[in-house]
């Protein structure tokens, strides 16, 4: 019975993400899967949905691409933040010998996968994958929950030079995975999954849609196929 | 145990259940279309859509309260052009299912509602079904035309001018005689009515952050908040005129759909309870109506109809 | 941590708290009067009475519903000869604990409304609440007063040429223009608006006796379903006149109590939500109110009113 | 979500009660308290409240006094039966050695109460009056719950002849007694009630009153104190 649909709370840290980025963490407590996201309203000005990096606290990782992102961008301790959620469907938890593999701005919700699967035992393998070193986001997060973190650049400026995509498959031809999980941008999804179907190893991953609603009611989000990114997913089987 | 059949006709056109997705809700492509009348409904409404295309209103635009859903989407839709590509694929789709396809159209005047539905003809939906309910645009384009009823009739004759087709009005619960927009637009010549579109205007207001919470600030209502006050619209119209009614607001349950039905409703509109109970609503409201008619001995829906006004 | 004050002032008449019972809602006699103004009522509301006696509809008159209440009471008083004695002896409870006390009117035509109050007169309320909007006579008497401007405006008159107490009119949600209603109302000499008053008419009908429930078929909604559209009314009306505003409808919580005032309203009226809390509702909702205004930094009341218009 | 807020079922088995009274068993499961009520619908007539006799199955004991009880009256099995409820305060089962005072269609809440009692283990004593023998409800059901059962009639017809005060306040002269529950018309409550004081007894009432909405709001069903027979009640201590 409380007058409005958002939880509000208070920025509490704002860490670097990447050159460009930012790490948000609020002292608001939600209970959330990794893969599941939040819309994050801007008073009198937008809502828009984010991933989260950590749930308790609520912990966001946001690129500036446009204006509402721009405006996270510049918040400092003590601003109000107002999310609705956790929405969607997440990850499962069921890789016993996960491999994670994150492109640019997907890098968030596997970093708070990679907690998830790390906290419940589970040797995690990472491959990040970033257009150059100042893109890429939540290294250190990924260095604390990762047994082996594998870091790609485009342009060689961090880790190797190549394609996350090619790291990930040369770690399925080693053996050793048993679930793929993977967020990035929609060309190197297909080719994970195609790695997937290639080496019999089941896969998840977290796609990006437009949204209004978040809830599966509005149809802005269709992935295509009549699939709903905001409530059959984020996260669907590959 | 007696079977029983959840098939209705609407203007001549057979329906497998009672059950129509609403205007605006998972409407907006070929896909999601196929997908609601693949998990059960009788017939399925594409976005309401209008000549140029519109943006909408930025986000939020629909919210859950506890109520329901309230939104004020602003009627984003791509154009008729690009609407008729979409109606055109689904209607491909569909045939095979045999679930007939219903056209929302939406003009900024009373005369533009005969321009989208001379556009989208060559799209050849089964129905149009004409939106001159949408509360969410009032600070762009004034009280909706249902709010009147001289208004209504002339959206409706301009429609009916436009296409053989049958011809379904929508009407709004904000007005203080709706039997009286009702009669106007059948005499303009509507097959049919659907009521309700979104109850109030309503607003949320975010008590932190000190300001309404939509972008829009106002937005219409609709799931189980709205459901006595779509009732009662449908029991009354039913009264009033001689057409078949969508009867829709709030329609969550087998047994919600029945009321309406015994209100007088020929088929029920379902809408927000894609969102309390997702994309398998269909199909669990009809085994629930289903479950009724045993129950209570009914072989057809039909028989049921208008039961709520006595002998 | 900072006292803060629940005090308002209205129309110059100083409420300790910004609760006001709604009219119809256990405003039937002085002794539950005195227990309301007791239990953290700012002002309290008798039920509404009209010149001579009404036996009100048959039961049910009143139903829960998943949203909040339904109702179709029918106006039933005992007249207003009877409810000058109650309203004395309301008075003489009240005066003690400094709580004002509203006398809700009633009429058939416009002109009714000067009557009823001449006669509440000897009883001295603190103000008149003018029902213009009750919509569950309409079987009897047709829209009510508050659909039409000029009809309002000519009840609002009748009852300030009757008095010089301040006078409220209580407005109803159930019109395509409620600022049209509320500025003719203030023209006619209001001194201040509650809004709103229920919602619809809402019909439930149950599907094994395949029959409206209430007996008066349809009634009014209120209750949490109706919050969205009483706030927004609020909201619409305090940019349209210049008279302080009692808002109702679904407020339940201290925090919803807030937005009424962030929406423009000067005191809250509360009547559904003695359902679903008891008689402790006020002093709940004062609690939560202090908490939130202690958490946001507010002093007193009036600093939140008006705040979701922004600058 | 279900349309009505009224439960619907169906006559079981009508029973005679007293000369003109009828004891109604239907086959709606109620979960309540002794001294709660239902409201009872009678479609496109009226709805009016009735005390449980019995909650599981749901009984009623009706006394015929007007449209809706002549109404009742008149049920088969097999017809259809719409309540909504339970509602209010009802009884504790706080007496270890209970004292029940029964007059005229009080009967009904107290054979609920007596049955919940006895089930307890609680040695169950009741006074059980009317105006005549042809007014006593619910004997059979008093016999199988109380351990003594002190029947009055005003004009003799059957039991003792006189009013079921007196054996009540011969009762609790004897002592023995812990707790008196209380139903009927207010001239005997008020009686009771000072029997209780003045024997130092804590005694329960439940009082009538004319009702509305069942639920508190509409106020019509104030005792007179402001204290609402519908939800403060119509259990009140005496
Ligand atoms: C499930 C999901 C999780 C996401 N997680 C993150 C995250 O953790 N960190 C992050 O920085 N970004 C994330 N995004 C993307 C983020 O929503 C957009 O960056 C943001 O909406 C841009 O808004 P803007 O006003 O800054 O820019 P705009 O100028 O409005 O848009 C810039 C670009 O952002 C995307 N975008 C804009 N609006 C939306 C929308 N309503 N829904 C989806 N995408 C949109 C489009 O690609 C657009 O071209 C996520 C998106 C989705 C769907
Ligand atoms: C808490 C409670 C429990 C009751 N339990 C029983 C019971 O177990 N068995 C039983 O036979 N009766 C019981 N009654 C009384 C019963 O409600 C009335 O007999 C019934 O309402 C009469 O309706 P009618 O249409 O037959 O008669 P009417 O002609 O309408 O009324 C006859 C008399 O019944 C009483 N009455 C009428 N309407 C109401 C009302 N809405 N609320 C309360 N009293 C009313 C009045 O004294 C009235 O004079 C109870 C009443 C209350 C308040
Ligand atoms: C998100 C959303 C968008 C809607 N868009 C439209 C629309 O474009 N055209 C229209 O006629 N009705 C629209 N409606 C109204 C619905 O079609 C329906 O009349 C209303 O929601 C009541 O039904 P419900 O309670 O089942 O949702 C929309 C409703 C919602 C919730
Ligand atoms: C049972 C009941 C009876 C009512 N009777 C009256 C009445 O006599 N006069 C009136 O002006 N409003 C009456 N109302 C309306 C309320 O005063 C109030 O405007 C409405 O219920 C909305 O507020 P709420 O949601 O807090 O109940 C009644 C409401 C209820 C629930
Ligand atoms: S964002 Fe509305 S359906 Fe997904
Ligand atoms: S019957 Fe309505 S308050 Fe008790």
């Amino acid at each position: 019975m409380a007058p409005s649909p958002h939880r509000a709370g208070r920025v509490v840290r704002v860490e670097p993400a990447g050159h460009r980025g930012v790490t948000i963490v609020s002292d608001i407590r939600l209970s959330a899967r990794p893969g599941q996201f939040v819309m994050l309203w801007v008073p009198r000005a937008d809502e828009k949905p984010f991933s989260l990096v950590a749930d308790n606290p609520l912990t966001l990782a946001v690129v500036p691409v446009g204006p509402v992102t721009g405006r996270l961008q510049q918040l400092q301790p003590g601003d109000p933040l107002y999310v609705r959620g956790p929405l969607g469907r997440g990850f499962s938890l069921d890789g016993q010998r996960p491999l994670l593999v994150a492109g640019g701005s997907g890098a968030a919700p596997l970093a708070f996968l990679a907690s998830r699967l790390a906290a419940a035992g589970r040797e995690v393998t990472v491959a990040l994958g970033a257009r150059s070193a100042g893109e890429l986001l939540l290294v250190e997060r990924y260095q604390a929950a990762a047994a082996r973190l594998w870091i790609t650049t485009e342009d060689g400026s961090a880790g190797e030079r190549g394609l996350v995509v090619s790291v990930a498959e040369r770690l399925l031809a080693n053996g050793g995975c048993d679930r793929v999980y993977a967020c990035g941008p929609v060309p190197m999804l297909e080719r994970v999954a195609a790695l997937c179907r290639e080496y019999g190893v089941p896969g998840e991953a977290s796609y990006e849609a437009y949204m209004r609603c978040g809830i599966g009611v509005c149809g802005s989000c269709d992935r295509g196929d009549g699939l709903l990114v905001c409530r059959d997913g984020p996260v669907f089987d590959l | 145990m007696r079977d029983v059949g959840l098939s209705v006709e609407l203007c001549g056109v057979r329906l497998r259940t009672p059950f129509v997705l609403a205007a605006g809700v998972l409407g907006t492509t070929a896909a999601l279309l196929e997908r609601v009348a693949r998990r059960g409904a009788g017939a399925v409404t594409a976005k309401s859509c209008s000549v140029r295309p519109r943006r909408g209103h930025p986000n939020p635009t629909v919210l859950p309260w506890e109520g329901g859903l309230i939104n004020a989407v602003g009627l984003a839709n791509p154009g008729a052009a690009a609407m008729v590509a979409i109606l055109a694929d689904t209607r491909r789709r569909l045939a095979p299912l045999g679930v007939p396809l219903i056209a929302s159209v939406f003009a900024e005047e009373a005369g533009g509602f005969g321009e989208v539905v001379r556009i989208l003809e060559e799209a050849e939906p089964d129905f149009y079904e004409v939106n001159i309910s949408c509360p969410n645009v009032a600070e762009e384009l004034g009280l909706p035309f249902a709010a009147d009823p001289v208004q209504a009739a002339r959206a409706t004759a301009a429609v009916r001018a436009a296409t053989r087709r049958p011809v379904i009005v929508k009407l709004s619960p904000n007005v203080a005689d709706i039997c009286a927009v009702g009669r106007a637009v059948v005499d303009a010549g509507a097959d049919a009515l659907a009521a309700i579109n979104t109850l109030g205007p309503g607003m949320l207001i975010d008590i932190r952050a000190r300001t309404p919470v939509l972008a829009n600030r106002v937005g219409g209502l609709s799931g189980p908040a709205v459901r006595p006050v779509a009732v009662r619209c449908v029991y009354d119209l039913s009264r009033a005129v001689a057409v078949p009614i969508i009867g829709m607001g709030g329609v969550t349950t087998g047994e919600d759909a029945v009321e309406m039905i015994m209100a007088g409703a020929t088929a029920v509109g379902v809408g927000s309870a894609f969102y309390q109970r997702g994309m398998g609503v269909l199909e669990a409201m009809a085994a629930e109506i289903r479950a009724f008619m045993q129950e209570q001995g009914f072989g057809c829906v039909s028989e049921m109809r208008g039961l709520a006004h006595g002998a």
